[in-house]
């Protein structure tokens, strides 16, 4: 197994530039880790990744995801059954990397399994299995102190997240260790909730872009292309992940054959994908 | 006065632990919160409404109660239990119920929301939102409120808009997350009552604020008797008894403070609950606390005969109580609750609950060693009603 | 002080009501049993550990409870509910059975016996016989025991015999009749204990007594608050709780003091429990009282959705009250009393029993022709949580 | 239908009288009026006195006959199924009467009937109806006053119940309207409980007779003719009651014709009759 050695600018930042210059905005999805299995997962993210998503979010799978819509807690579940936790995840990375290694992947889930594994010897793993940042749905940087010391040290970030109600004090916050992207939450409520409409949106990310300088990604609720192409308008990427676990299960249940499904998942990414391009390249 | 227990790091902290470890969208919602309450406890109009409600609704004070036919020897300390069984609705859940609606209410809010297991926490807090004329969703799931029908249906007699959650373990935990989503998304409109001392700050400071009249009511009680105990003990579920009755005795170092825990069948490597003794640092239902769990950190399924004392998690004020060895912690077996609550029964006509019957067992050994002069009090949360068909099988 | 409700006309009579309508063989046990309670209720002695008991056993005082939700409408007198469903046990069974149990252990008497419907009076003997170490027999109609099967469950807990009857009616009638016979077979080491102030002298005289402690506490309360009320109400099933709540009053004629009686589902002609506004004198469960007959004598099945009021005899001291027009009588229905329960569960969080429930809706109408500065007391002697079924009918 | 004219002598008073100048004891049971049905229950009584029952105790159904043991509670529930109440009891002595102008009649069961009819009513219309005396289970002397003096006007007697336990001045009161006999019960409980041993109606008829003049009979618990033999030994005369509703309704359970009935109900009769006489002429 070939190991991936650190690196000097976090792959978050390069995507970042890259698109910039390409004049495009990020696509971003999440899925959860060992969900329905290691192996499938490990081909999903390939999927992923060819067909056109810029970063992934990888969920790791824990016993109690209270924050979670339905959608999601049953992931987990499904992930927890195939023997996924926090340690297979940085194995499914590890394992990831050695085919890519300019997708950002970020990981993303609850704080239990990190601290069970130590601020420090999390950090040094997340870092060696080649991941740039965390997304920690419980654990909010007024919190996080010991936490972002020790990613900074490994070179990744801690990913703010940011909703329409929160203090400036509680993301827009400079420190070694915090940046990516600020994550903006235009809705209140647990995963898989309402859609925002654009001009809620628009607002929420225009309020981001005064209190920080860090590319905007906006997610929660993006349930459409056609959403999904309305938020690119005025974020710098756009994140989707109910609304393609829901679809991905659809698939599932008319028992298509892999390469069938993996087709169907890389249809799916593409038409996110063609809109979100259409409407910012146009 | 609400500070009895803390013994604060950092704002929210309970030594190393408590914290706000929740979605980040939670955080003005409770800044917003902790100061609302901190603004009500300094008032002392609050305190005088309180006081009268809980007087004149919920029932206190409770009394204590001597047991001189229980113990199986002769000589050692007398046991006391403090009664909080004969509040209205039969629990202490009413106390914190009362205070957190009080509280809502003074804050402009005009619903509140919570989640139930065995139904207590739902009763409770559906009765003090029927006399304050807030609205009240209470989640509970579809397990629980199939074995518990008579609980829901008191709920909706009392107006609440009872959530069947039918997601994950269909069990409390299910109800918890439902809660927590629904507070989420309707923080301008509705407080998330906790039923125990756990969660985010200020949860942890406030549920214990509006406990502590037990173990004030108990301290008056027992010395207008004369005594001082030599030891305290109460079951420990979500902790708000304990928290409650131990606080007016904490900073009396000559006093045991003894946290019974469940152990379930007792055997080696059996399911139990005691996570305060065996369990592991980590980050559960908000707050950074003492957890079942595994060396991956996914939280265990707790087990005992005692669906109160079932709970993963523990409050962070006990957490750190017993990190600095200011409380003790023991353990009681399934076995060791039914025999004692069977024997109380039949030696005192006083039908206690299972959990409770937990920290009579333990106490029974801790008073045995003791003098005859001395006194060991009890918490006794909840009746036995609930509990019959466990503690009664009809051959 | 047992005589304040007595207006003797010969011994055991309250006017031309009571006495001893028994068989002659049970005559020389009320004699014991008359003298053992006047040499007992002369000691102090018996009356501090009576004291101690209702305090530290049965969980007295228990609070008076303010309604100001529930008025249907504005102005008019408040209402006031004595809550004695907060005792242990849920209910004022409990005030009589102590000390009907204490006078049997100061008489050398190593064993009690009753009988039960519901099965509250059952619980209280029970867990008080428990308390005293004394041997407890209940009878218990078959009919009764399958609709409760928590509260034989309870009296076993506590290490009653419960025998089930399934003679007759297989309901409370039956039930009192076999405890009856035990008692005329077992009067050397057993005494009957009565859940009501009915029954042959001194009976209606005793439980009176050990009932009074609700008036007291309920006028000490009123007086304390700088009140004395209007009204008082109380529903009429036995008169334990309206005897009790009624005795310290009676002797203040400003103060009116009304017997409510179920109408039943209140159609002329069906079948109703209003003996005291529409019985006839009587002889019945061995006093001369009002009871609900036919023409010839026999004696008619009482009808209510309370199963407490559902009695067709009466308290003889009720019975020369209401003669002398010192009580007067009202009349609730079915369907008034649930409306009366719902509504103060949705208003206020309190859930009575069905059988307040007829006091309550009666006193809102009495409370409504009053002024804002009188008050009206209502007696709530147990919880409503037997009567959840009825009262939430899931579709 | 011939109306009796009120007598002079009692006739139980006349009963006894007889007896002495006999030498022999008075056998006496109860039945309750109406059970099974009025006809029948007047057929009853007629093969009584037919087969030598010296004195009949006719119960007036009562809807809670709490005193008494389920054999008897159950026929005061067959007796009002079939109609039977005070008034119609009262309508079939009268109906005895007819052809029976000797054997005393004696009432029997609870007060509340009798008080709704009034005292002064009740005594005229017992004693127009034929009927001697009245044994009231639920009704002392120390309450019977008004209801004594009543009897008294009209030739009745209230019999008064001696129990072991109980005071003489509860049992043995000299007053115009109480005779006829001692109603002895020697054991303590309801109807058809356990019997008494032969020693212990002794002592208790023994007791009876210090504390009274009047004739003493006995009953509760006698259940076999032997037992009838060696109370009779002692006492004026022996009451059988349970025993006999008993036996006679295992005859019943096998259908037989009124006739064979009948003659089962008599033999019986005769067999408790026969073991009496031959204990006590002999
Ligand atoms: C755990 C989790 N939930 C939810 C989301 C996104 O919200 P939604 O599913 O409502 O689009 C993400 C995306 O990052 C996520 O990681
Ligand atoms: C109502 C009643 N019960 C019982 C008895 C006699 O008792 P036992 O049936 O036990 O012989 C009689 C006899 O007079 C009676 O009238």
């Amino acid at each position: 197994m070939a190991k991936s050695a650190p690196k000097r600018i976090n792959r978050i930042d390069a995507m970042f530039e890259r698109l910039r210059n390409e004049n495009r905005k990020a696509f971003v999805t999440f899925t959860v880790a060992s969900d329905p299995s290691f192996d499938e997962s490990l081909e999903r993210l390939k999927t992923f990744a060819a067909s056109g998503i810029d970063l992934i979010e990888i969920g790791h799978p824990f016993s109690d995801p209270i924050l979670d819509g339905a959608t999601i807690q049953k992931a987990n579940r499904r992930a927890l059954a195939a023997g996924g936790n926090l340690r297979r995840t940085l194995d499914l990375c590890r394992a990831f990397r050695e085919t890519d290694d300019r997708t950002p992947l970020i990981l993303m889930g609850y704080s239990n399994p990190v601290i069970t594994m130590g601020y420090e010897g999390f950090a040094e793993a997340a870092a060696e299995a080649g991941i740039d940042g965390l997304i920690a749905a419980d654990f909010p940087l007024r919190e996080a102190d010991d936490l972002v010391k020790a990613l900074a040290k490994h070179g990744l970030y801690m990913i703010p997240l940011a909703a329409p109600t929160l203090e400036a004090r509680d993301f827009a916050v400079e420190k070694p260790g915090i940046g990516g992207f600020l994550y903006c939450i235009p809705v209140v409520g647990p995963t898989g909730g309402p859609s925002a409409s654009k001009e809620v949106i628009a607002q929420a990310v225009e309020r981001c872009r005064r209190q920080s300088s860090l590319p905007i990604m906006v997610g929660f609720g993006v349930k459409t292309p056609e959403l999904a192409a309305d938020v690119a308008k005025v974020a710098d990427g756009v994140i989707v992940a109910t609304a393609l676990i829901d679809r991905f299960l659809e698939f599932k249940r008319e028992q298509p054959t892999d390469a069938v499904f993996h087709l169907h998942v890389a249809d799916t990414i593409k038409s996110y994908r063609d809109a979100i391009d259409l409407a910012t390249l146009g | 006065m609400a500070r009895a227990l803390k013994v604060e790091s950092r704002p929210g902290r309970y030594g190393s632990f408590g914290g706000q470890f929740v979605a980040p969208v939670l955080l003005p919602v409770l800044d917003r919160l902790e100061a609302g309450f901190r603004s009500a406890w300094s008032d002392p109009a609050f305190h005088t409404e309180l006081t009268h409600l809980l007087n004149r609704f919920v029932g206190r004070p409770t009394p204590l109660f001597d047991i001189p036919a229980f113990p199986s020897w002769s000589g050692g300390a007398r046991i006391v239990l403090k009664r909080d069984d004969l509040t209205f609705n039969g629990g202490n859940y009413a106390n914190s119920a009362v205070g957190q609606c009080l509280l809502a209410r003074r804050m402009g809010l005009s619903a509140v929301v919570t989640d139930t297991g065995s139904g207590q926490n739902g009763i409770a807090t559906a009765a003090v939102a029927a006399r304050f004329g807030m609205r009240c969703t209470i989640y509970m799931g579809a397990r629980d409120a199939a074995a518990q029908p008579q609980a829901c249906k008191k709920m909706r007699l009392f107006g609440a808009k009872l959530e069947i959650v039918e997601d994950a373990d269909r069990a409390l935990s299910s109800a918890t997350s439902a809660a927590i989503r629904h507070w989420m998304g309707n923080s301008d409109t509705d407080a998330y009552v906790a039923g125990a001392p756990i969660g985010p700050h200020p949860y942890p400071e406030m549920v214990a604020a509006f406990q502590q009249v037990i173990g004030k009511e108990t301290r008056l009680q027992l010395v207008e008797g004369g005594v001082l105990p030599s030891a305290v003990l109460s079951a420990v579920g979500g902790g708000s008894s304990t928290i409650g009755l131990f606080s007016s005795f904490v900073s009396d170092p000559s006093i045991r403070l003894i946290a019974v825990e469940a152990a379930g069948s007792g055997e080696a490597g059996a399911p139990n609950s005691a996570r305060l003794s065996q369990g592991r640092r980590g980050i559960f239902h908000g707050a950074e606390t003492l957890v079942l769990a595994d060396a991956e950190g996914q939280i265990l399924a707790a087990n005992s005969i005692a669906p109160g004392l079932a709970y993963p998690g523990s409050a962070p004020q006990l957490a750190d109580l017993v990190s600095r060895g200011r409380v003790e912690t023991m353990t009681a077996t399934d076995a060791e609750a039914q025999r004692a609550v069977r024997r109380l029964a039949e030696t005192e006509g006083v039908l206690i609950c299972l959990e409770a019957g937990h920290a009579l067992a333990a106490a029974e050994h801790v008073a045995r060693t003791m003098e005859p002069h001395e006194a060991v009090v009890v918490m006794t949360p909840s009746s036995g009603d609930k509990d019959i068909d466990i503690l009664w099988q009809d051959s």
